[in-house]
């Protein structure tokens, strides 16, 4: 039944905040309702934890460690994001950027944005994983487009363009995945739930799932973000408001990386080959070379960290892509890891924005003077992002660079050329934010820096010491992903 | 077992102090209130912690080896910490040198403002945690957690006064350097690992690797250290770093932090490779040799007393890691006895420069501190301002210089000794290596003689060359007490070389399976045998100071003291001025003269008629031209070709996935 | 033999989509452009009815029903009605020029078809064929979107991709279960909805639909 | 007795040094065809620098009143070290030939700093000319004891003479190469021609005047006999070093003042040698020492190489 409110919370917040969110109170109503949706989550989290995989609404919805980790993560993120937007949002309105019916789409939008990547977590059926990702790529659109200024409108077209015919081709990859299974489950409804595909992965036709998996894999990669398929990434996430960024670069990409996942057991299953897995590697690798070079240009902070955000996409699908134990374990940490620094980082440099009144690096100078809390969380969350320990992103690439110079000895001089490159780029722009002189004002108001700090606590936290039954969890995750 | 039930205790004492000082981290974060309780209580309580860790190393040079595993770190691997006799000699140094260098800094920071002051108190003790856990971490996990902890608080120091630009830059450069190194090191780990994720140095140490591999491995290691300990053209970022951070910081980054890497380099090579391989030897051994010519040559140039002290370090670090190549040469030739003579020399060199580096720059620090004014050009005749400081620097700059019968020179005598050993050898080109090699080393160490001449020389004696010096106050009593610990260290490690021989003994036996056959006596340091070689500062020391005294008595009784003050002698040129004195960039102008080719200068020479003649020499490292600045453009080429791909027209994104597409199409879908 | 009949009719309605998707790229004004995704939308429908009939496949009449009431009525009125309000009627000079798009669409075509080839040996469906003719129906609606530099003409192609996608369902797997058909249907529809939208906000801001003025956002 | 024998060996280098500085001098003199001092010149000049008031600038710290002794002390120390006459020297373990290098050095780094203390622009120069010089002469030194260690398989010096002299006669080619080395380093080290000129007052061109200027009466006299006494154990080590022989072997008295003799004719005809060669040659450039010095530190590393080829 959880799953029920679990979906049902965010899905009847939209609509309520649809209906009533322009009175004064919609961030504390939104807020609220990710409170809810948390706490379901927990529950429901727990509730595997202890009782293993479940399936729901007969077969509908399938619940195992892998997703629930990921609904937790989805729910936990998209409440403090909720608590950051609160102050964040007000202060948009008030330096008339915003008024309160965009306020409302934004707010209905948001829990819209929730429900759909629960429901595509969540679900059984990969036709509804599609529906569900589609769903979440025009809750974003709206949200991307905002400010309705030139640049916004400009990032939610190409955003939607592009995703959109990505989704398409995924689309597709999905009919072929029918196509195949009909002939072993028979048409109609359970020939698509991935629990039944996955019983049956060894008896599916090689040539067609391999062709499925390729439009799978680009049409769920263009969301991931992967290169050359990640052109809208940067554009959406440096025009759409700061808390939109932070769930896009936490939540989004993580979702749709899951999405690729499911489908990569079922061709692994099928194919007994290691093509998913090089392929993803291939794509990973890419992504993360290309990206740290891209980095070293930018001039918008929130587009370089979207940036960033696209090399450790490519970290993890690397991490995916080489399998193993040790492997999926340190790709499903980086995963947790991203999510939380990410978005802490994009909370800080929320306000740092809102604080010079510009994106441009060249702008925003000295904030440890001014507001130091600010100063701080920008300078450790960069910190923690470039893998410097005892930060939890180290503990993950630790892991994977370790595996990879065992297993893959050949992809670790990329590596290693990527992240002295994306080390220096992004640590040389920052380090003068967030240090030197400035003669910027003080916030005028309080800043919402609890989100921050209490994500890089847990990420500092888990760089130190991973809860036994966290790590339990991993591993079942890693195991179902063919550890 | 009442002996292992002690190394377990000790062991847990070590952990205890790291604790205790993050303890004490937190605790300055939230005393930012009120600096009095963090320069009179916090810092005192981390020079506490430094002894604590001096005698845990001590005790560790005695007792077994003894391990613990803490229930913090990864899921499948707690951190795993191990006290050996290796490690427990590097804390003896660690200890020794910080508690000195801690005492130093409760006077030195009590000018400071109190917000930076707790953040640095903080970092500053997080450092040495970092620092000591690196010594103690037994897998590759909780090492590379401490050794970038360390790298990250420095960094913090550092950047302490980010206010300047350069500090900043140097700061930055810093960082990303050790990052790059530390990712090598990662790799390094990589390939030592067992696989299925298991960390610990132990598997590793049965791990069997082909040659190729196991040469992977310390390449790797090589310049993952070697970007931390200042490794020729890994250098670049210390005589930036250095001299940016405060005195005690630098002493701390230069007297400790580059050890910490000379540490990680035995522990990679001697324990964890289980193999080692002769060429690897000879390529340390010329590394090392260009890294002392070059620093000490650079050295010799500088105008910055902090940066000069930094180039110095390059060239000690040189000497440390020639002696790590020429231990591996012979313990892969075979020659177990000589493997353990030039250890001993490098492990002894190593304590002897974490002891005078760190004096020299809480030296500078109380220079600094008393003139605000690092350019030694500015400087001069501060010896009559401040005796204590200048004294007790004199110690640490001879003892650098290698002069008998301080600790400076024991070391490199017991290199050199190492040297005259070599006809031995099997493979004959290295008979033709070494007596170049030997001449190197002793042409740095002349050469270092030089460099400790100027230094010393133009800040502390001559005339002022600022009216202002004359009233320059001495160092307060903390530093005076910090700088005697150190100084007294020089002195006895100078004086009682066969008393630290033999406490070196379990590590040398550790690493090479042998031991010094050590003849001579307690007075006599005879590391082989007496008819071969042989060294006695305490009498020495003693003939030195009875004909002093016997000169003096004899002058005085059989003639007089009379004793005339007078200007000094002008050469019938009345205007002449302390301007008129050597400054340091004409102290340095022989040297650049005959090296010139290493370096790019810049000149701005007056030109006669100027009413304000001013002259400035700029001797910069040329390898940053030759290595770096062609990477850094290259990047910057490879970016913008990268940018294109970025142009924003929609149509060429649609074309990109579309040819994805396709690609994959064609290529993977079969 | 009735069934090759269908057969038949269903191959030729295949046909005929490949055909229009080969006239839409060619095709110059958006109205044209309108037209040509209402025609395809019907043999769209059109095909899907006859293998629901055919094969007595009974969710497909109602997927069938959906398209029509969308793909054929709903969203060509609804873009008439943009076009005629925004008069962006005029002939759009697509970005690559009209013969050379032809001839790498057959290339795209011949692709297909190869590709498609090995899977139809192994489909149970009577109109396994018209596999191939979906994949070119994608293909070529993707480098429609590609050629075309105005929104509007994107648009379609995204939609018309879309046909070539539903046509692939029905066809070779006699359609996907029905709640996913009518979970992409709502999609599409919202898509559409936003879409429109966002061309009048385009519209209002840069008083042009061409997409040359979307090119601000680049890597300096 | 032997430590008597130390004693004695050590006081008598202290008290010839000066006749010999006498000596040399009074060669130069007459190969220059001046008329010679008397011998004992040096003598006289010591006891009338003690017996004048010392004077000493204003701003002169007590490290420029201390140098003088320590320098003198590290000379007596290191003609300690040197075999003169006998070759039991019990003292000599203390320190071996790398320690006699150092001696060196923390005699030459006292001097220079002694020289930069009062601040006057020829001290400090003085004192970089000296340091220039020493930075290529000491390790060319070490050099030159290295190829005599490496050939007797020891650093210390009575066993090196041991080797040299008292074992059978051996050609060894190394040493040619390294005596030749040692002679410019000798030349160099004790501040003569063609490095630098012990009687000028050129500020272009003196090293070791320049350092010593401001010093006078006892404190200047001491560091001339330290001078003294410098060239006196350089030469006491090149006969040591190179033509041992005649040095009385551990424990044999009866040798002794033969051996004694031996060192007075090789000490006349070494400072004879000396004086000819200042005579013959002129003073070279400052920068040309470096070159001068090079050559040295070559041939030394050449000679430890030759050593390496030929007698291993």
């Amino acid at each position: 039944m959880e799953i029920f409110w679990l979906l049902g919370i965010p899905l009847t917040g939209g609509v309520f905040l649809a209906l009533w969110g322009c009175r004064r109170n919609a961030p504390e109503i939104n807020a609220l309702f990710s409170l809810l949706t948390l706490a379901v989550a927990a529950w429901l989290t727990v509730r595997i934890v202890a009782e293993g995989p479940m399936m729901v609404g007969n077969g509908w919805f399938f619940i195992d460690s892998f997703n629930v980790f990921l609904v937790t993560l989805t729910a936990f993120v998209a409440f403090t994001t909720a608590l950051f937007s609160r102050p964040y949002m007000r202060i948009e309105e008030e330096h008339g950027r915003l008024n309160a019916t965009r306020l409302r789409l934004y707010h209905s939008s948001y829990q819209i944005f929730i429900g759909a990547m629960l429901l595509a977590l969540t679900t059984n059926n990969m036709g509804i994983l599609w529906v569900a990702m589609e769903a979440a790529t025009l809750a974003t659109v709206l949200l991307v487009s905002l400010y309705r200024t030139p640049a916004s409108l400009e990032a939610a077209w190409k955003y939607f363009i592009l995703c959109g015919v990505g989704i398409a081709l995924a689309l597709f990859g999905t009919i072929l995945l029918y196509f195949a299974a009909e002939k072993i489950l028979g048409s109609g409804g359970t020939a698509l739930l991935w629990t039944h595909l996955n019983g049956v992965k060894t008896e599916l036709e090689p040539t067609v799932l391999s062709l499925a998996f390729v439009f799978l894999l680009v049409g769920y990669g263009t969301k991931v973000g992967l290169a050359p398929l990640h052109s809208w990434l940067p554009d959406a996430h440096a025009e759409g408001p700061t808390p939109v960024s932070a769930v896009l670069s936490g939540l989004l990409l993580n979702v749709a990386l899951y999405a690729v996942m499911r489908s990569k057991v079922l061709v692994d299953g099928a194919l007994g080959t290691e093509m998913a897995g090089n392929l993803m590697m291939g794509f990973g690798l890419l992504s993360v070379v290309l990206a740290a070079f891209l980095i070293k240009r930018q001039t918008d902070v929130k587009r370089m960290f979207a940036y960033s955000s696209i090399e450790h996409m490519g970290l993890i699908t690397f991490a995916f892509g080489m399998g193993g134990a040790v492997a999926n374990f340190a790709a499903l940490l980086h995963m947790t890891m991203h999510s939380l620094t990410k978005s802490a980082i994009f909370f800080a440099v929320g306000h740092a924005t809102q604080k010079a009144g510009s994106q441009l690096m060249s702008d925003i100078r000295g904030l440890i003077k001014t507001n130091p809390t600010i100063g701080w969380g920008m300078m450790l969350g960069t910190v923690a992002i470039l893998g410097v320990p005892p930060f939890g992103v180290f503990a993950s690439e630790f892991l994977i660079i370790t595996t990879a110079m065992h297993e893959h000895p050949w992809a670790t001089p990329f590596l290693l050329l990527a992240l002295g490159v994306a080390f220096a780029s992004i640590f040389g722009k920052v380090q003068p934010m967030v240090f030197g002189e400035t003669e910027l004002p003080r916030l005028p108001y309080q800043p919402a820096l609890t989100p921050v700090f209490v994500h890089l606590a847990l990420v500092l936290m888990l760089g130190l010491f991973i809860p036994p039954y966290l790590a339990d969890w991993y591993r079942q995750a890693a195991a179902l992903l063919g550890g | 077992m009442p002996v292992a039930f002690l190394a377990d205790s000790i062991l847990d004492l070590a952990w205890g102090v790291v604790l205790f000082w993050l303890a004490l981290g937190g605790a300055s974060l939230l005393l930012h209130g009120s600096p009095r309780l963090l320069t009179r209580l916090v810092f005192p309580l981390g020079a506490l912690g430094a002894l604590g860790i001096a005698g845990v190393g001590v005790a560790g040079l005695i007792l077994p080896a003894s391990a613990m595993v803490l229930p913090i770190g990864l899921p499948d691997l707690p951190f795993h910490l191990r006290l050996d006799a290796l490690s427990a000699f590097f804390m003896v140094l660690l200890g020794g040198a910080a508690f000195g260098i801690t005492v130093y800094a409760t006077g030195y920071f009590r000018s400071m403002a109190a917000g930076p002051l707790a953040l640095l108190a903080m970092w500053y003790h997080l450092f040495l945690a970092g620092m000591v856990t690196v010594l103690l971490a037994d897998d590759a996990y909780a090492f590379m957690v401490a050794w970038e902890v360390m790298a990250l608080s420095s960094y913090f120091l550092v950047t302490t006064d980010h206010k300047i630009p350069e500090i900043r830059r140097a700061g930055f450069l810093y960082l990303l350097i050790a990052h790059v190194g530390a990712v090598s090191l990662l790799l390094a780990f990589g390939v030592l690992q067992g696989g299925e994720g298991d960390y610990t140095f132990n598997t590793m140490r049965l791990a069997e690797l082909t040659p190729f591999w196991s040469s992977a491995v310390f390449l790797l290691a090589l310049f993952g250290f070697g970007a931390k300990a200042g490794l020729v053209p890994l250098h670049v970022w210390l005589p930036e770093a250095h001299p940016a951070a405060p005195s005690p910081v630098s002493a701390l980054m230069s007297g400790v932090m580059l050890k910490t890497a000379i540490y990680g380099l035995l522990r990679a090579t001697f324990d964890l490779l289980n193999v080692q391989i002769g060429w690897w030897g000879t390529l340390a051994l010329a590394l090392g040799l260009i890294t002392a010519l070059y620093g000490v040559i650079f050295a010799a140039v500088q105008s910055d007393m902090k940066r000069l002290l930094a180039w110095s370090s390059i060239e000690n670090i040189g000497v440390i890691l020639a002696a790590f190549g020429l231990t591996l040469i012979f313990h892969t030739d075979g020659k177990g006895a000589l493997a353990a003579l030039t250890l001993t020399a490098l492990l002894y060199h190593a304590l002897n420069h974490a002891f005078f580096k760190g004096l020299l720059f809480v030296g500078t620090g109380s220079v600094l501190h008393a003139t605000g004014e690092r350019r030694m050009g500015h400087l001069g005749g501060l010896m009559r301002a401040m005796p204590w400081t200048a004294w007790l620097t004199l110690i640490g700059a001879l003892a650098i210089a290698g002069l008998p019968p301080l600790n400076g020179f024991v070391s490199e005598w017991l290199l050199l000794q190492a040297f005259l050993f070599t006809p031995g050898l099997t493979q004959p080109y290295l008979d033709m290596v070494v007596p170049v090699a030997a001449a190197s080393v002793a042409l740095a160490a002349a050469l270092a003689a030089y460099v400790m001449v100027k230094f010393y020389g133009v800040v502390f004696l001559g005339q002022p060359r600022d009216p202002a010096l004359r009233h320059a106050h001495d160092a307060g009593w903390p530093e005076r007490l910090g700088m005697l610990w150190l100084a007294a260290g020089c002195v006895l490690l100078g004086l009682l070389p066969t008393q630290v021989i033999g406490w070196l003994e379990p590590v040398v036996l550790m690493l090479t399976g042998q031991t010094l056959p050590g003849a001579g006596s307690w007075l006599l340091l005879a590391p082989v045998s007496t008819e071969r070689a042989s060294y006695a500062p305490l009498i020495f020391l003693a003939v030195v100071v009875v004909v002093l005294l016997l000169t003096y008595l004899w002058v005085r009784r059989v003639y007089h003291g009379r004793v005339r003050r007078s200007d000094p002698w002008d050469c019938g040129y009345p205007e002449g001025d302390a301007r008129m004195q050597d400054s340091a960039e004409g102290f340095g102008q022989p040297i650049r003269q005959i090296f010139e080719v290493f370096m790019r200068v810049e000149r701005e020479t007056p030109d006669p008629f100027d009413r304000k003649p001013h002259y400035r020499g700029d001797s910069r490292d040329k390898l940053w031209l030759l290595i770096y600045q062609p990477i850094d453009d290259l990047t910057a080429w490879l970016s913008k070709q990268a940018g294109r791909l970025q142009h924003g027209r929609i149509q060429w994104y649609l074309i990109y996935s579309f040819a994805t597409l396709i690609f994959l199409l064609v290529f993977a879908a079969r | 033999m009735t069934l090759t009949y269908h057969l038949q009719i269903v191959n030729l309605l295949a046909a005929l989509l490949l055909l229009i998707s080969f006239a839409m790229l060619s095709q110059r004004r958006v109205v044209g452009l309108v037209a040509l995704f209402a025609w395809q939308g019907a043999a769209l429908a059109l095909s899907t009815a006859i293998i629901a009939w055919s094969t007595g496949q009974h969710h497909l009449y109602y997927s069938a029903a959906l398209t029509l009431a969308l793909k054929v009525i709903a969203m060509p009125w609804y873009f008439y009605h943009l076009v005629k309000r925004l008069n962006v009627n005029r002939a759009v000079e697509p970005m690559i020029n009209i013969p050379t798009t032809m001839l790498i669409g057959i290339v795209l075509v011949i692709f297909a078809f190869n590709l498609a080839l090995p899977i139809s040996e192994m489909s149970g469906t009577v109109t396994r064929s018209t596999l191939g003719i979906a994949i070119a129906c994608v293909l070529l609606a993707f480098l429609m979107m590609i050629t075309r530099t105005k929104a509007i003409p994107q648009v379609i192609g995204f939609l018309s991709m879309e046909n070539g996608l539903f046509f692939a369902a029905t066809s070779a797997t006699y359609g996907m279960p029905l709640v996913v058909e009518l979970g992409v249907a709502l999609d599409v529809l919202v898509a559409v909805f936003v879409l429109g939208i966002f061309i009048f906000q385009i519209r209002e801001t840069f008083d042009s639909l061409d997409l040359k003025n979307l090119e601000k956002l680049k890597d300096k | 007795m032997s430590v008597s024998l130390q004693l004695a060996q050590t006081l008598l280098a202290i008290l010839l040094a000066p006749l010999l500085m006498g000596w040399v001098n009074q060669c130069r003199a007459w190969l220059q065809g001046r008329s010679a001092p008397p011998i004992t010149q040096p003598y006289r000049t010591l006891r009338k620098l003690f017996h004048k008031d010392a004077v000493i600038a204003h701003n002169a710290s007590p490290l420029f009143r201390f140098a003088p002794y320590m320098i003198f002390a590290c000379m007596a120390l290191a003609a300690g070290i040197v075999p003169t006459i006998a070759n039991d020297l019990p003292f000599s373990p203390a320190a071996d030939v790398i320690a006699l290098v150092g001696v060196f050095a923390l005699a030459r780094v006292f001097l220079a700093l002694a020289a930069m203390d009062i601040g006057t622009s020829f001290g400090s120069l003085g004192a970089r000319r000296e340091m220039l010089v020493s930075f290529l002469a000491e390790p060319a030194l070490l050099m030159v004891f290295f190829t005599a260690s490496l050939i007797s398989q020891s650093t210390e010096l009575p066993h090196i003479v041991e080797t040299l002299a008292h074992k059978d006669f051996a050609i060894y080619p190394s040493l040619a190469f390294a005596a030749v080395a040692f002679w410019m380093i000798t030349v160099a080290e004790n501040a003569r021609i063609p490095v630098d000129n012990p009687t000028t007052h050129l500020e272009l061109t003196m090293i070791h005047e320049a350092m010593i200027l401001e010093y006078s009466a006892r404190h200047l006299a001491l560091i001339e006999w330290a001078v003294a006494l410098k060239l006196f154990t350089y030469s006491t080590l090149g006969i040591a070093l190179f033509l041992p022989w005649g040095i009385a072997p551990h424990g044999d008295v009866a040798a002794l003042p033969l051996a004694l003799a031996a060192m007075v004719a090789k000490l006349a005809l070494g400072g004879a040698l000396l004086s000819f060669m200042e005579a013959i040659s002129a003073k070279v450039r400052l920068f040309r020492a470096p070159e001068f010095l090079g050559t040295a530190f070559m041939l030394a590393v050449l000679g430890m190489l030759i050593h390496f080829l030929l007698e291993v």
